[in-house]
């Protein structure tokens, strides 16, 4: 569904990315996982054409993408994507957030939108806060808007930035329920997270960053029972 | 001190009619000042945040220009020499002058207002495919005006302030008025007392506005 | 030995500053003038000059004191006085009814014609008359102001005659300047488009003014100006900034502005 | 436009020696003003966060009278209207204008920096067991400090610009100048570009050392 | 060693502490747990008397603090306190911010006060660091300092609100570790924190707060197998 072929990626002398090969089918759920600075959040940005890789090729849905030639926008809307912040518009209401891309970027009509909107609020259960304003909602509830937001534009693969970093322990719970449930009905999914609970629940692949390349990659069971990599089970023994 | 309440409250008597005349001046020089100013100044934001390098250079200009010369020599500088092209009055003179001053900070406040935009306002728009001028039109623009009109009424304050320096090209309003009624009636201190307490009361009606409607938008958030 | 009195008043004057009057500075006269009203006083390469200037030095020397010129704008130059700033205004200030309730004045120390001023080619202003309800560029607090009120409503104000001068030669600004004769033909002379609209409407008493409790000052100072007129001084002064004497005016059937 | 640049230059070259010294009176009234300012400020800042209300109220009429009015309507009532109780120069009497206008500006520079630390900088410090006094002196007094120095210096650079104004009182500082040239060379728009471009020069020239040091203060902070 | 009898904290309407008891004994642990909001950290901070209780009555070390009459300066120096954001002092190295309370309150000798404080960053492993200014850390390591400025005081008693919840998940071991070590030397402590690994090793007691009031206080393994009250089970599900 969405595959990266030697990505390299530097910002200034300061190499983030030292040529990685992520190749995600339809359907599977990846967890990316590593020490802070190995470059997650930034290999998923490039995912997203908000950073430009500087070598090395990605393809989406079998289209490998020259970022010159295309229109980005274009690809963006077919690729979602959840931010540790949520980043909610806050000058529009939670349906608006959700109806805001559809309407601009789809040119759909109003009202198709908004009930659009309200079954993916629906699906994430917050139709009863439809009118409501993002300062207003707790932390989980603002993430799971963010999802809706994302799925509106029905993207081909959603990709997941620390979505429970920034929320206080109650609240971690009713995110991964969402996005399990995405899993299920056969999403596609990058997810970086340090919910390793959530990883083996939901995983099919746990993949390991360090400094810029991938260091282990393997099924939940053999990532946490037998990592190859020394680097991969000093983490291991940290986050457990 | 009685006597002293006695001659402000005499010059406040003898010249509240032509005060009131002087602060429409006032007044008038302010806001226009103020809107001349919010449109140079949205112009030269945009340049400043354009990919034009020359544009940018422009804008870079102007607001050093500006920002590093003291309004008066703006004034006087305009007054003089804006006519080889075209002559207008000494109040449009002035107005003018306080708009193209204006016009500098405010474009700095419309620029800082829109770079104080978290960056994952745009990210988050650019993600759900939304091209650059989209971005910009629906998500940043709306909040970045809404975060400027704090500072744009603290601007109109301080122009209501500086609008003072007008007297130097001979403008009608509330300081000149003080200027001559001090030298007319010999009574300095009371006059001075007096359009000082004018600019006051004025200053303070704008700031309780402007905290009025800071409260509004802070409720509007919460 | 009036002719030949510069060492007597000289110890006259000595005497004085010690005893007579307070001065602002011990030993020095301190006068002010605005230093914008060409030729009588105006800042040139640093250095205060003009008619006004020269004079005060000649009687400040006749008193046996230092000159110690200042200037300071027009419109509050008798604030000043009265806020003890200076010792005297040299400053080509009229003698008017008005002033004199505030200041005490000496004798005139030249004679001014106040004249109309309109741009080169104008011929709409022939007269004062014309003057009804058109745009008058003058001097705050000078006697010019008063006499533009006279005649409309549309005042400029400036901080310099020169100024006004200048922005009337500007198509659009200003239709009139009132102002002193010889302050327009310099200007005029300088290559100003302006020229004066027949004859000066009036003729004025510049002066200089003490504040009113420095009787003794005043008496000094006219002491001065009467030796510095006698013994050829202002003569000598007075041919240098205008080529003729500033004092030898008819005063016979003009008006004289009180 | 030859020509301008001829009589722009002409007039340069006529007035550098009185702009020289003209700069220096400029530069004394910006340092008193400053100085002076820092001192009522540090003042006013430690009564607006004192305990004491009478104090706090004192200080908030000072700060809102002092920001309500434009500073030539203060530079004015202090020069002709405080004469009834002492006679300054016009040069004291235009650098302590500046100075008592910085101090509200300067107070509020002080007031936003002690309250712009984190609290939990009190916390710990208190937590320690250091009691109010020491934790003021020893915590958060020199963080504020520190981060008043670069609005401090923005404060410089807008006095400097505000000096312009002591003219009306008949200092000798670089506007008065150019008022003084215009009136004797007849070219009024050479002479205020003229100030304008020393200004600017000013200006400029504070504003690199301020970001020179901002910078030095970041190196040192990362 | 520190008791708290029915205290009452109250921030204008909203009353926060609604009548807390709670008995820490020498050298025991207590973690306090409970949702965002139920009153941990406010608990806390009266016992340092950073907050002023409304009523109720703290004892420390078998004295009653009566916070009108005595030097609140001095009780404070009783009681350490770690924050969640560390809270160093930016303007001082490391090693003047260990040394900048015994030399200010106790008047520590400068030299003597040097001994201790190196003593004291051997002890958290940050010898080396002593002359580094805080902003050069990473969180743990600025974790560790403050946990060391506290114990420069000698308290007989530590407060820690969340030490670990902003610290990258790698670095939270580091700092865990130097809290278990105090509490093995035998430290009278009370931890807020999510950690609940730390909890079940180190806490000799778990006490959950909920809405201001304590509504569980247990061994860890009580507490987490047989909990009593509705509201501490589903507190458990969520943060298992
Ligand atoms: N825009 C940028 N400019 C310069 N450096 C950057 C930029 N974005 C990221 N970096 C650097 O790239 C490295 C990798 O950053 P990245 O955010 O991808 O790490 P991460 O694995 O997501 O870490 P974390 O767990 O802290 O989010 C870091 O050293 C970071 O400082
Ligand atoms: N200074 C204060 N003024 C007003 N309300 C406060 C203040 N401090 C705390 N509160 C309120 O008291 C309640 C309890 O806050 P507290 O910080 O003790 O909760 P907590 O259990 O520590 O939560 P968290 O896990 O989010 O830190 C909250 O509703 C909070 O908003
Ligand atoms: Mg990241
Ligand atoms: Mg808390």
């Amino acid at each position: 569904m969405i595959v990266g072929k030697n990505i390299h990626k530097s910002f200034g002398d300061l190499e983030v990315l030292k040529g990685v090969d992520l190749h995600v089918k339809p359907q599977e759920v990846v967890v990316l996982v590593g020490v802070s600075g190995s470059g997650k959040s930034t290999l998923l940005r490039c995912f997203n054409f908000l950073e430009m890789i500087n070598s090395g090729e990605i393809t989406i849905d079998g289209h490998t993408i020259n970022p010159k030639k295309e229109d980005l926008a274009k690809i963006r809307a077919e690729v979602g994507m959840v931010f540790q912040h949520f980043n909610l518009f806050p000058h529009k209401s939670v349906l608006e957030n959700v109806i805001e891309a559809p309407i601009t970027v789809k040119k759909m009509k109003k009202e198709e939108a908004k009930k659009l909107g309200m079954n993916l609020l629906r699906k994430v259960g917050l139709e009863d806060k439809a009118d409501v304003y993002p300062s207003k909602l707790s932390g989980g509830q603002k993430q799971r808007v963010a999802i809706a937001r994302s799925l509106a534009m029905e993207p081909k693969v959603m990709l997941f930035d620390e979505p429970t970093s920034a929320l206080d322990p109650e609240l971690v719970g009713e995110v991964l329920q969402v996005m399990k449930q995405l899993a299920e009905e056969g999403m596609t999914m990058v997810v970086v997270t340090h919910e390793m609970k959530f990883a083996k629940e939901v995983a099919d692949r746990i993949i390991m960053i360090d400094q810029g390349t991938i260091i282990e990659s393997a099924d939940p069971k053999n990532f946490f029972e037998n990592p190859q990599n020394e680097r991969t089970k000093q983490f291991i023994q940290l986050v457990e | 001190m009685p006597d002293l309440f006695v001659d402000v409250f005499d010059v406040f008597m003898r010249t509240y009619q032509g005060f009131l005349e002087a602060t429409v001046v006032t007044l008038e020089l302010t806001a226009i000042g103020v809107v001349l100013g919010t449109v140079i100044g949205l112009i030269f934001a945009l340049m400043k945040i354009s990919g034009s390098k020359i544009l940018r250079g422009i804008a870079n200009i102007y607001i050093t220009v500006i920002r590093g010369t003291p309004l008066i020599v703006q004034i006087m500088f305009l007054y003089f020499g804006i006519v080889e092209i075209y002559t207008m009055s000494n109040f449009w003179a002035g107005a003018i002058a306080l708009g193209v001053h204006n016009g500098a900070y405010i474009a700095e406040i419309f620029r800082g207002a829109i770079q104080g935009i978290d960056p994952g306002q745009r990210e988050a728009s650019l993600s759900l495919g939304m091209n650059r001028k989209q971005t910009m039109q629906r998500i940043v623009f709306p909040q970045a005006l809404r975060r400027s009109i704090p500072p744009l009424g603290n601007q109109f304050i301080i122009t209501l302030k500086d609008s003072s320096l007008v007297y130097i090209i001979g403008v009608a309003e509330i300081f000149s008025l003080a200027n001559r009624e001090a030298a007319q009636s010999y009574q300095a201190f009371e006059s001075f007392l007096v359009v000082a307490l004018y600019y006051l009361v004025l200053v303070m009606i704008f700031t309780f506005l402007l905290r009025l409607y800071e409260n509004k938008l802070d409720v509007d958030k919460a | 030995g009036e002719d030949d009195s510069s060492s007597g008043s000289e110890s006259t004057g000595s005497e004085g500053s010690g005893s007579d009057f307070d001065l602002l500075e011990e030993g020095q006269f301190t006068t002010a003038s605005s230093g914008l009203y060409k030729p009588f006083s105006f800042e040139e390469g640093g250095d205060l000059k003009g008619f006004d200037i020269d004079i005060g030095n000649a009687i400040a020397e006749e008193m046996g004191l230092e000159p110690n010129p200042v200037t300071t704008p027009f419109e509050t130059i008798i604030q000043g006085l009265n806020s003890n700033r200076y010792d005297a205004i040299i400053g080509s200030m009229s003698n008017t009814k008005e002033r004199s309730e505030q200041v005490s004045f000496s004798d005139p120390y030249y004679y001014s014609g106040g004249a109309i001023f309109v741009r080169e080619g104008n011929t709409e202003i022939q007269s004062a008359e014309d003057l009804e309800g058109k745009k008058i560029g003058v001097v705050g607090q000078s006697t010019y102001e008063t006499a533009a009120a006279e005649y409309t409503d549309d005042i400029q104000y400036y901080t310099s005659d020169v100024v006004a001068l200048q922005d009337l030669t500007i198509e659009g600004r200003l239709d009139a300047v009132i102002t002193a004769d010889v302050v327009g033909f310099e200007a005029q002379n300088a290559g100003l488009e302006v020229e004066m609209v027949g004859e000066p409407l009036w003729i004025e008493q510049p002066s200089i003014a003490v504040r009113k409790d420095d009787e003794e000052l005043l008496a000094a100072i006219d002491e001065a100006l009467d030796t510095i007129i006698e013994n050829g001084t202002y003569e000598e002064i007075s041919e240098k900034w205008f080529g003729r004497n500033l004092l030898d005016v008819d005063l016979e059937g003009v008006e004289v502005l009180e």
